[in-house]
Formats: C-alpha cells, sequence, structure tokens
C-alpha cells in the first residue's frame, strides 16, 4: 500500500502539477506570519489565526487533491495518514513526512517532517519560543480543514519543532470522529 | 598555497552602522576593528562607483601587519575581511570565496521573517554567528582543507 | 458528443449548467432545478435499494438517444454529463472536469461553495474541454447554447486570448521592452 | 551565473496560490479585529497619505480598505527585500535604475509569475510603466472583461505585488512608489514612481 501511495505521489509530482520556485512560497509566508505577529502582538493569537487560514486553504485545497490524484475515499485511517503523507504532502509541497506513532486503535498517528519549506532561513524570537508559538500552525488547519470536506473530524497540532530546539518537527493528527451524516450518499 | 588567517569578519549596514564584527585574532582589539571597518566604507563606496560591476572589491588598503578586503553587495551591505598578512601571496579567487560564504550566510540571514532589515540593528542570530565562526575559525585552523573551498566558485 | 453538463452541490442544488449542442429543447431555469433535485434524491435513494450494502448510486442513465453519466466527488460535489450514447472515455473526461472545476471555481477566490458557478474562465475552460474529447458537433458554430449569456464574439476572442500559457516566451529585449513613450 | 549548482527547491504553485488568496482575505479578517486598536489604523492612513500608494480603484475614502492596503502591501515589501537580496546575489552590480527596472521586468517577473513583462516605458524622469497583458494570478479569477466591479474585487490582489515591487527597489537604495492598475482584465499595468535623489 505505502509503496503504491509513493508511486503515485511521485507521479503526480512529476507529471500533473504546475511547479513554482519554493522561495516565493517561504517568503510570503514568513511575511504573513510577520504581520500577523504585528497585528495581534500575542503569539497564541497568531496560532489561532495560522490555523484558521490553514482551515480555509483545506476546504479548498481538498478538490485540486483529489482531481489531480484521483483516489477514492481511505479504508481507514491508517490508509488516510499513508495518503497525507505520500501523496498529499508530495503533491504539494514536494516532501513526504514520515508517518510514525500510530496508536493501537489506528485512530492517531504522527507526521515527522524532515524538511519543512515553511520554516527554511526562520529563526524565532524568543519570546515565540516561550510562548508556545508553532510558526508552521497553517499545516494543522490544511490538515483539519481538508479531512473535514471529506468527512473526517480530526485534532492537529505540532507536538515538536525544530525551530523551537527540538530534534524533529511533529504533527499530531487524532481522528474525533467520522462524519457519516455528512457523507454523500450514494458513494462508491 | 597560503594559509590564510582571517583576524577579523564585519558587515557594514546601508548606512555604513555596523551589523556584526568578529574578532578572531586575540592579538588586536576590537577597538581596532571598528576603527578599520569604519575607514573601509569611504573606500569601498569609492571603489564601487568607480569600477565595479564585481562585488568583489579586493584590497582596500593595508595597515602594520593587517589587510584589509571588501566587498559590497547590490543592496549596500558592505563585508570586511581582516587578514594577518602572510609570507605567501594571497589569491583573490580564494578571498572571493570567502566573501561568498560570507554572502551566502548573509543572505541566509536576511531571509528570516523575524529580522528587520531597515532597523540597523546588530545582527543577533546563532545561526548567522555559526556560520561566519566557521568561515573564520575554519581558514585559519585548516590550511589544508582548501580544495573543498576553492573548488566551489570555479 | 456531449450535449451538456450539469454540476450540483452537496444540498442537491443545480450550481451550473451549460449546453454544447444544437437544438435541444430547452427547459425553463425551474425544470432546470427540479432535474437537479430529483437527480439528487433519486442517487441517494438507488444507493439504499441496492442488494448489497455499500453501493453507489446512479452512475448512469440511459434512453434511445442520449445517456446521463453522473460522477460523484468525495466531498459530495455531483457532475452531469449528458451525451451521446457512442461518447468514448467517459470516465476520463469526467476526471478533466473535475480537475477544471477545480482550477477554476476552488481556485477562483470569488467563487463562493456551494453557490452558483459564474465564471467566463471556467466556461471556456470546460468548452475548450467538451472540444478536445470530440464532444462538440459543430466546432466552429456560432451556436448560441454554447455561448450562454455572452456574448459570441467575446467568447470567443477571450478563448484565443487566454488559452492556456504560451509556451515560448517572448524575446523581451528585442522587441517587447520597447523602451520610449 | 548560478554559483550555487544545487537546483532550486521547488512548490506546487497550487499552494501559492491558495496562500495569496488566503492571504487577501485574512488581513481584511484582522481589520474586524482590530477595530479597537486606533494605532494600527493612524498608521495605515498616514501611509495611504503619503503618495499616490493608496487604493486607487477601490473606493477612495474606504477606511477598511485602507488598512488592508496598507498590510497587504506591507507583507508584500518584506517579500521584495527578501526576494531581491537573494536573486541579486549572483548578479553583477547594477548599473543604474533602468538597468534594476530592467531586472524586475526580466528576472524577477520570471520568478514571480514564470513569465516577463510584456511592455515598459518611461518618461525618462523616473516613472517606468510596466505592463503585464495577461497577470498570471488573474487566470483562475472569475471576471468580465473591463466591468467596475471585476476591477473592485481583483485591486487588493495586485497591493501585494505592488510591495514587492517597492521592497525590491528600497532594498537596492531606491526609494519609489508603486501603483497597479487594471483597466481590462486579465492584463494589468504597475507604474514606478521613482523619488528624486537629493
Amino acid at each position: 500500500m505505502t509503496k503504491q501511495y509513493k508511486t503515485l505521489g511521485d507521479d503526480i509530482w512529476k507529471n500533473k502539477v504546475e511547479k513554482i520556485n519554493a522561495e516565493l512560497f517561504t517568503l510570503t509566508y514568513g511575511s504573513i506570519v510577520a504581520q500577523l505577529v504585528k497585528d495581534y502582538e500575542d503569539f497564541t493569537e497568531v496560532n489561532k489565526q495560522l490555523e484558521k487560514m490553514g482551515y480555509n486553504i483545506g476546504t479548498r485545497l481538498i478538490e485540486d487533491f483529489l482531481a489531480r490524484s484521483g483516489v477514492g475515499r481511505c479504508q481507514d485511517f491508517r490508509e488516510t495518514a499513508e495518503m497525507i503523507s505520500k501523496v498529499g504532502f508530495k503533491m504539494f509541497l514536494n516532501m513526504t513526512p514520515s508517518v510514525t506513532n500510530i496508536s493501537a486503535d489506528g485512530r492517531e498517528f504522527s507526521l515527522v517532517l524532515e524538511e519543512n519549506p515553511l520554516a527554511e532561513c526562520v529563526e524565532l524570537p524568543d519570546q515565540a519560543v516561550v510562548d508556545e508559538f508553532w510558526y508552521s500552525n497553517i499545516l494543522c488547519g490544511v490538515l483539519r480543514g481538508s479531512l473535514e470536506m471529506v468527512q473526517m473530524q480530526v485534532d492537529a497540532f505540532f507536538v515538536t519543532d525544530t525551530l523551537r530546539g527540538d530534534d524533529t518537527t511533529e504533527i499530531r493528527v487524532k481522528l474525533i470522529r467520522y462524519l457519516e451524516e455528512e457523507v454523500p450518499a450514494g458513494e462508491d | 598555497m597560503a594559509n590564510i588567517n582571517i583576524s577579523c569578519i564585519a558587515i557594514i549596514g546601508k548606512q555604513n552602522n555596523p551589523l556584526y564584527i568578529k574578532n578572531f585574532n586575540p592579538s588586536h582589539a576590537d577597538l581596532k576593528y571598528h576603527y578599520i571597518a569604519h575607514t573601509s566604507c569611504d573606500v569601498m563606496e569609492e571603489r564601487a562607483a568607480m569600477k565595479a560591476q564585481d562585488m568583489y572589491l579586493g584590497v582596500l588598503f593595508s595597515m602594520e601587519d593587517l589587510s584589509v578586503y571588501g566587498y559590497m553587495t547590490n543592496t549596500k551591505i558592505k563585508f570586511i575581511t581582516v587578514l594577518t598578512v602572510p609570507d605567501v601571496i594571497i589569491k583573490d579567487l580564494d578571498m572571493k570565496n570567502i566573501f561568498r560564504r560570507i554572502h551566502a550566510a548573509y543572505v541566509s540571514h536576511a531571509s528570516n521573517p523575524f529580522y528587520e532589515i531597515d532597523s540597523q540593528k546588530m545582527i543577533k542570530s546563532k545561526k548567522f554567528e555559526q556560520e561566519i565562526e566557521a568561515i573564520g575559525r575554519g581558514r585559519a585552523l585548516e590550511g589544508g582543507n582548501r580544495n573543498s573551498l576553492t573548488a566551489t566558485g570555479a | 458528443m456531449i450535449f451538456s453538463i450539469y454540476i450540483i452541490n452537496k444540498a442537491g442544488g443545480l450550481v451550473y449548467n451549460k449546453d454544447y449542442s444544437e437544438g435541444l429543447s430547452k427547459l425553463t431555469s425551474n425544470e432546470y432545478l427540479v432535474l437537479a433535485g430529483t437527480f439528487h434524491g433519486v442517487h441517494a435513494i438507488t444507493s439504499k435499494i441496492s442488494p448489497v450494502p455499500g453501493s453507489s448510486g446512479i452512475e448512469m442513465l440511459e434512453t434511445d438517444t442520449f445517456r446521463i453519466h453522473c460522477f460523484q466527488t468525495l466531498t459530495g460535489t455531483k457532475f452531469l454529463l449528458v451525451a451521446d450514447p457512442q461518447q468514448p472515455s467517459i470516465d476520463h473526461t469526467m476526471k478533466k472536469i473535475y480537475e477544471t472545476y477545480s482550477d477554476y471555481c476552488v481556485k477562483n477566490p470569488f467563487q463562493n461553495p456551494e453557490m452558483p458557478i459564474r465564471s467566463e474562465q471556467f466556461d471556456v475552460h470546460l468548452l475548450k474541454l467538451v472540444k478536445s474529447v470530440g464532444g462538440l458537433a459543430l466546432s466552429n458554430s456560432n451556436n448560441p447554447y454554447i455561448i450562454g449569456n455572452t456574448g459570441a464574439g467575446s467568447l470567443q476572442s477571450q478563448s484565443a486570448a487566454s488559452s492556456s500559457l504560451p509556451p515560448t516566451l517572448p524575446n523581451i529585449a528585442s522587441s517587447g521592452l520597447g523602451l520610449g513613450v | 551565473m548560478a554559483a550555487n549548482q544545487t537546483p532550486a527547491k521547488l512548490v506546487n504553485e497550487s499552494i501559492v496560490e491558495f496562500l495569496t488568496t488566503e492571504m487577501v482575505e485574512a488581513m481584511i479578517r484582522t481589520i474586524h479585529d482590530d477595530a479597537f486598536k486606533p494605532g494600527d489604523r493612524d498608521l495605515a492612513l498616514s501611509n495611504a497619505g503619503d503618495g499616490a500608494g493608496g487604493p486607487k480603484d477601490y473606493s477612495e475614502g474606504d477606511e477598511a480598505m485602507e488598512a488592508v492596503y496598507y498590510k497587504l502591501e506591507m507583507i508584500g515589501f518584506r517579500v521584495g527585500e527578501r526576494l531581491i537580496e537573494r536573486i541579486s546575489k549572483d548578479r553583477m552590480r547594477f548599473t543604474d535604475n533602468l538597468d534594476v527596472v530592467k531586472f524586475v521586468c526580466k528576472e524577477v517577473w520570471m520568478f514571480l509569475f514564470k513569465k516577463q513583462i510584456d511592455n515598459l516605458k518611461t518618461n525618462h524622469r523616473g516613472v517606468y510603466v510596466l505592463q503585464d497583458n495577461n497577470f498570471r494570478w488573474f487566470a483562475r479569477m472569475a471576471h468580465d472583461q473591463s466591468s467596475a466591479e471585476s476591477v473592485k474585487k481583483v485591486t487588493p490582489y495586485l497591493w501585494f505585488p505592488c510591495g514587492i515591487l517597492r521592497g525590491i527597489l528600497s532594498n537596492l537604495g531606491i526609494a519609489s512608489v508603486v501603483v497597479a492598475e487594471t483597466s481590462s482584465l486579465p492584463g494589468c499595468t504597475f507604474q514606478i514612481k521613482i523619488a528624486k535623489t537629493t
């Protein structure tokens, strides 16, 4: 399964995606974060705003993901994890975070980002480290927004970030529930 | 092949404000390098205005046992490297490579969204410090490790 | 031949319809809405009468002269394609419609989700897609149905002007950057 | 030219589109949030007052949109400052303002929009008009060719690139005012007014 997703992700990245220099993306994101920090003067609030932006992006991005990948519904949440890492991240950011720490019931997993195009060249101010600021928090919002559109309510949050001096950058994703009532009737 | 002994690396901002000065040679006082950096600014402006399509401006001047080299970016940031004059000739190519590395370190630093480019504040960054440290010490300590550094610019 | 494309939102509301063939009987706008709503309902119910649980809804309706194909995305949007029974590679066409929808509706910042789609770009690219799969009966006609509400001339010229991105770049040094005033 | 042989890292252009779209919407949201913070507003207004930089075709006098303009322009400005630092790194020194503007038309536009500016005009007294006949960020935006309403809707999306241009020039030591105008979509023009050096 993993292998098959990897092939699919690679294929989409190679053949179906209009690409652009990552620096523009990195600099734009950085500048947005700087502006929000200036506007709200409160890192907790900026965390929230970034998550919200991500959520809004996620609700749109999922359509791009589905249209380009042509994939169907995942059998379970483990499969969802693989799909996010090998196809989703690959197709948009050209990277594949590793899926780790899958809980016994299969309803939680971690994505460990070996690289992070959002955070290139970033050094956090000391206050941001103290205030539990998660620079790349937009990613959590994107995950929440896009999964909600395919009827999965999740909680996604950073647990570590190399920007904060941790050894790894890890996002934890927890399935709260399948939104059964919203699954479109008569699906394949 | 000469050992290049870097005594000091200095970064000077657009308004000739010091952004960063690192002394690698404790036999000279910091103050001296501040003086050198300050003096260099005018020389660099002149050079850049005169010739200079190239960012590398060569030897700016020498004093006592020190030679001062300069480099100015398109964005008017000035880099100064002060060398303890060795017995042998310093190649421009080697100096250019040192400056390119400083330049790369500066560009990464300036890309940090939390660094205010126009603030004229001194640079405070662990990452930047480490990179400058590596450039300064690397050259001074490992004279034999030259090839890896000269190869990139060719 | 492709006769029409309809798009139905999650709630069963018709958000887009376009005809691509001459001589189709026009329905009133209310009839279009009823058609969409009815299909939406029947699609949902059919999946329930299936002898095997977890069946899909209707994927195709067939008549003597045409078929209605339905593709439902995981997010709940339905694309309906009214086509000649001979029209080949419907699956591929559906996929392309979804991509076009994603590019010109979802990525259009002025398009509210679940609301009627109004975008010339979408019209133009969908038309191009229909042409490219050989779905258009008359390729260069001034077919009033193709044009929809906008003027024929404007749409055709628009189509030519914005036809994707030119692969080659003009040589600015020699011609493009004419300096002067 | 490229001294660093490492190939440029790439991402899917879609995410840049999603991000810039959401950025505009998010900044409009922040206005509601800080309506009670007068400090920001004063800044926004004073900035808009000090030149032709304010929203042109947008409902003039709309304070809220002035503030959005200020924010988006600043975001662009910071991007521009950093962008030029990066892409002028291995380039020869610029000889004059025209040299810089040409660089913007070719390299910078290529970097941002994967095409070059279609036409550049100047009065030789510090005003440069950059015309893009098919502005890439308009490609997905629904618009009727020149209805006033479409122009009004797309205008906030031009404030960010205006800021980028001003940031680039500023970091090269050139003070300027940059405004964008669009009369016939999907084209648009950017006008750079370079302040006289004293």
